[in-house]
């Protein structure tokens, strides 16, 4: 049982920490700040959360099993809640999604079957809310 | 040696940086800044010295039996409330200055300072004068 | 009751505080400020009588005995610091209403009469501790209320010079924090008396080294030791103005105190003087603070900003006659401590009554307020006449000492450095009375009349106070004779 | 193995020290400043403080955090750059103080050792007798609030005193009603919606921590927490509330001038227990005196003052943030 039990949390907190290492080089390497805070919405969700999930497999007794749960629950709620509402100010702020760009963009190129370099598009268009807002939905 | 100070060292240049921020930079609330670093620094050289090896946080526990010294945790927990409270009032100050200057960089309120101060002097020579 | 009254002591102002603010009437709030601290005072008067005989008075705080607990120790020195407190504090309180009455609205009174009485029973429990974390927190609370009072005034400069401070002074208070870290990282404890008789064991330890000058550098910029005074001019100038005459007989005094307590007590005059030789940076920096202060003061031409520019001066004298390290330096510095406080308590309070009528520190705007407020100003003159050193005056005895002890050191020189001091002090005050008795008030000026009586009263008290304590020198010099012959006889 | 994680997290510390010292952005700072007081109670954990990462966590990384951000709401978010003379002597004088404390640390008791004098002289007493004389199995609680009950005295009217300064200065309950600055629109709109998940989140937080914060204050004598730490937490409990709702519906639950009055009933409540227990004889403070068993005594004591450090703590927290925030608005 033990020994099970060992196994599962060994599992569950390599998982945790290689999730935690792809968080890490997202964060790096991401082009723009929405996908940065996905690679960081990684690090609270999966990272924390499997790491904590294998400390409660390994508690020493039911309080602190409680208490771990009891974190979990938390951290997820309020880590996605905050990186949810920091996303939301950055686009009421005006800022772009370089990638939704480039979607908007392909989609407007197959419509319009013409050829345009994809680079160009990058930096056209206003920084108005409503248009980042169009450019997110067209982007769905 | 290395191992048994090396703790300090790095508090110290903690503190010093802390400290090099109010005494540097111009802005008000970033000299607030300072001094919290600075604070929370000397609270970390504190709680080091109150650190046995090998010894648990100070709750009694019938199966321990060594636990590290809870007097510095006692006069920290004070000091970071002193800090906080320092803070707060340092803060309230600043929103009032930036009310009366419309700025908070020091050079800026020392120019503007000096300006009125200025200013009253040749009012008061102009007095003088007029007798 | 008689054993109780230490606690007595701080708990009168300290709970008569958040009452206080609880009080939506000023008037309401204002009475229950002065009734409180004068109880102390006669709580301060007590306790001076119970120590007088060299007698010393014990109190642990929740029963528990030091060094495990927190000892409250009462002995000649802070007797009489805790007399100067109460009864210039009162005396300052007192004064207050009028100056604050259709300045700010009731509620806002009551506020600031609680920002008193914090700073008030703060003071009162930095003097009375024997616990040297506690000095932190209670210093802390004096510093909080402080800043406060001073970013209250009504110059917009009130407020950068409080911002100032607050920098300063909580650099100053951690470098303090650090400086007691260290004690009890090679002591183990935080007791005084405990401190004392553990200390002489780590003479060499370089941590205690560290720990006394973080700690002189400390409470140099609390005291406003002379190129750390870059606070105070600013702070008490642009200070609401009842507020400037609490501040100047309180605050920087007790932080003197402490500098005392600690230097003499705790790491002993044979570590701090002989041993680390801390003579050689007290004595250039406070000949310095003298003269380079003084002269300042004379080119002033607000007479708030005048006074304060003279208080680093005289806590300059203060510093020096510790740094002289022999018994009429110590005796001076004890005594002119309590004198200054009084004469600058009330020449500031003179002054705040001189501005409540014509609503300026200007020197030119008080031309000619010896005819249109003679009493106001006669008060001025007398405490002046105090401050200047003249016999007959609280503030002779306190020079005559000063000068006897470099004399006893043998350092001429300095005793005629004194002298000079004294003489610009004669020109700085002069300035002031001449503008007031000679010039011709301004026409704008001709309906000022003599200041409110609950002004007047204070004012004079202080007055006869520095002409009584020029002539009866037991409670000050004798006192403070007494506490340096034991500095002294001990090492 | 305590040792490497200790020092990982120090050098943490450090780098982010030289990010504020580099920084221009204020707002940036400010955020890295929660983060080094998080990663500071990250050591307090390690150093066994757990009182003390506890409560830095709650007030250095929580609160302080956020009256920064609500005065940086409101004298702007970046600095100018500093001249060139702003560096140099501050420089000369801090390596002059980090030479004096280096040249202090060669005498220091090494970190960690047994025999150090700090852990000799009067902690033994604490840690052997306070089961017997105070009580609580935290020894942090018993020395806080009973061998050194005035210091935490002195502690809560440092609070208080804070209070009416900031109250002082900036007044509370003062706000006139319609002078909110309204957003232009299509923020207004895109602001609606987004609360609409931080609303959610928030209404199933509020609770939780309202009730944690009164377990830390109850709960404080066998674990670590009490007053300090539940008054910082309620007191965040409520500036979410307040954060996500706006001001002046959290002003309708705690109304400004009726919170004016609970720092003062806090303060008063533990400087009372010190005066009940001097008229039954004992000494200020002294609550062994309080009923016949001085160990019972001392329970209701600690009880009582915690709670008083509670109220106090709890009601200046919320007070300066609405004072803070009201200025911005």
């Amino acid at each position: 049982m033990s020994m099970a039990l060992d196994i599962v949390s060994l599992i569950l907190l390599c998982a945790g920490s290689f999730f935690c290492i792809t968080a890490g080089v997202g964060l790096m390497r991401m082009p723009d700040f929405y996908t940065r805070a996905h690679a960081a919405s990684i690090l609270d969700s999966m990272g924390a959360g499997l790491i904590i999930l294998g400390l409660t497999l390994q508690a020493p007794s039911y309080l602190v099993a409680i208490k771990l749960l009891f974190t979990f629950f938390f951290l997820m709620i309020t880590g996605l809640a905050a990186i949810h509402a920091l996303a939301q100010s950055v686009n009421v702020a005006g800022v772009n999604p370089k990638l939704a760009n480039i979607v908007q963009r392909l989609h407007k190129n197959l419509n319009d079957g013409r050829t345009r370099s994809i680079t160009g598009a990058v930096t056209d268009g206003d920084n108005s809310p409503t248009d980042s807002d169009n450019n997110r939905g067209d982007g769905k | 040696m290395i191992a048994g100070l090396f703790n300090y060292w790095i508090v110290i240049v903690l503190m010093m940086a802390g400290l090099y921020i109010v005494m540097s930079s111009g802005h008000l609330v970033k000299k607030i800044v300072g001094l919290n670093i600075f604070q929370t620094a000397v609270f970390i050289l504190f709680i080091s010295m109150g650190k046995i090896a090998g010894g648990t946080a100070p709750i009694i526990d019938s199966a321990i039996t060594l636990y590290s010294n809870p007097l510095t945790h006692v006069l920290i927990l004070t000091a970071i409330v002193v800090g906080v409270a320092t803070t707060a009032l340092g803060l309230a100050i600043a929103v009032r200055i930036h009310e009366a200057y419309d700025t908070v960089e020091e050079d800026e309120i020392t120019a503007m300072d000096a300006q009125s101060l200025h200013e009253e002097n040749t009012a008061s020579l102009a007095a003088e004068s007029d007798k | 009751m008689i054993e109780q009254l230490p606690a007595i002591q701080l708990l009168l102002t300290l709970l008569a505080a958040p009452i206080c603010s609880m009080l939506r009437n000023g008037d309401h709030a204002w009475r229950l400020a002065t009734a409180a601290t004068w109880l102390s005072t006669v709580v301060a008067i007590m306790l001076l009588i119970q120590v007088w005989d060299g007698g010393v008075i014990s109190y642990q705080m929740g029963g528990w005995p030091p060094p495990w607990g927190i000892e409250v120790r009462i002995d000649e020195l802070n007797a009489l610091v805790l007399l100067l407190v109460t009864l210039f504090g009162s005396l300052v309180i007192t004064a207050l209403r009028e100056s604050l009455r259709g300045v700010m609205r009731h509620q806002r009174q009551s506020l600031y009469y609680t920002t008193f009485l914090l700073c008030f029973a703060a003071l009162i429990g930095i003097t009375i501790t024997a616990d040297a974390f506690n000095v932190f927190v209670f210093l802390e609370v004096s510093s909080l209320s402080t800043y406060a009072l001073i970013a209250r005034g009504r110059d917009r400069r009130a407020l950068t010079a409080s911002f100032r401070y607050l920098i300063m002074g909580t650099i100053g208070a951690t470098f303090i924090l650090i400086a007691i870290g260290f004690l009890y990282m090679v002591t183990g404890t935080l007791n005084m008396q405990d401190l004392s008789e553990r200390l002489p064991a780590h003479w060499d330890n370089r941590v205690i080294q560290a720990s006394l000058a973080f700690f002189t550098v400390g409470i140099a910029l609390k005291v406003a030791v002379f190129p750390l005074h870059y606070w105070l001019p600013n702070a008490y100038t642009y200070a609401p103005k009842a507020t400037t005459a609490f501040l100047a007989a309180t605050a920087t005094k007790v932080s003197l105190y402490v500098m005392i307590r600690f230097l003499f007590d705790v790491y002993g005059i044979e570590f701090a003087f002989e041993k680390m030789q801390l003579s050689t940076i007290l004595v250039p920096l406070s000949i310095a603070g003298i003269l380079i202060a003084s002269l300042v003061a004379i080119f002033q031409n607000d007479a708030k900003r005048l006074l304060a520019w003279s208080s680093v001066a005289q806590l300059s004298y203060m510093v020096l006659g510790l740094a002289l390290l022999n018994a009429s330096g110590i005796t001076a510095a004890i005594s002119h401590m309590f004198n200054h406080a009084m004469m600058k308590a009330g020449l500031f309070l003179a002054l705040a009554a001189m501005i409540y009528r014509v609503n300026s520190s200007k020197l030119h705007d008080l031309a000619g307020i010896g005819r249109t407020m003679p009493l106001t100003t006669g008060a001025f003159a007398v405490m002046g006449v105090g401050l200047i050193g003249v016999p007959m005056t609280a503030g002779f005895v306190s020079k005559w000492y000063l000068i006897s002890g470099t004399l006893d050191k043998g350092w001429l020189p300095l005793a005629a450095l004194l002298i000079v001091s004294s003489l610009m002090a004669v020109v700085y005050i002069g300035k002031i009375i001449d503008v007031a008795y000679f010039k011709p008030a301004p026409p704008q000026h001709a309906d000022v009349r003599e200041a409110p009586l609950s002004m007047l009263i204070p004012c004079w008290i202080f007055a006869l106070l520095t002409i009584y304590f020029g002539l009866d020198t037991r409670i000050t010099a004798g006192l403070a004779g007494r506490v340096a012959q034991s500095y002294l006889g001990v090492s | 193995m305590e040792f490497l994680i200790n020092s990982l997290l120090l050098l943490m510390l450090v780098a982010t020290v030289f990010a504020i010292v580099r920084l221009k952005r204020l707002m940036i700072g400010v955020m890295l400043m929660g983060f080094f007081s998080l990663l500071s109670a990250n050591i307090f954990m390690v150093l066994d403080a757990v009182d003390v990462a506890f409560t830095e966590a709650a007030v250095g990384a929580g609160v302080s955090t956020i009256f920064f951000l609500a005065a940086l709401a409101i004298v702007g978010r970046t600095s100018k750059p500093q001249n060139a003379t702003r560096t140099f002597v501050p420089l000369a004088a801090v390596i002059i103080t980090g030479a004096l404390l280096v040249y202090a640390s060669f005498d220091m008791p090494y970190f960690g050792s047994h025999d150090a004098p700090a852990h000799n002289h009067v902690v033994p007493r604490y840690l052997n007798d306070s089961p017997n004389e105070v009580g609580p199995p935290n020894i942090v609680t018993s020395v806080l609030a009973s061998y050194r009950g005035y210091d935490t005295l002195g502690e809560v009217g440092v609070v208080f005193t804070a209070f009416i300064g900031v109250f002082l200065l900036l007044g509370a309950g003062t706000r006139k009603s319609g002078v909110e600055r309204p957003a232009p629109p299509n923020v207004q709109a895109e602001s609606m919606r987004q609360k609409v998940v931080l609303r959610e989140v928030s209404d199933l937080l509020i609770a939780p921590v309202l009730i944690f914060a009164l377990y830390v204050q109850w709960h404080g004598d066998f674990g670590p927490g009490g007053g300090f730490q539940a008054g910082v937490i309620f007191a965040s409990g409520v500036i979410l509330y307040a954060l996500i709702y706006g001001i002046v519906p959290a002003q309708k639950v705690f109304p400004p001038r009726k919170l004016a009055y609970f720092p003062g009933i806090g303060f008063l409540l533990y400087a009372l227990v010190g005066v009940v227990s001097m008229m039954r004889g004992g000494n200020f403070l002294d609550y062994g005196v309080l009923v016949h068993d001085p160990l019972h005594g001392q329970h209701y004591g600690i009880l009582i003052i915690e709670l008083g450090v509670g109220i106090t703590v709890a009601a200046v927290m919320i007070n300066i943030f609405f004072s803070l925030s009201e200025r911005s608005l």
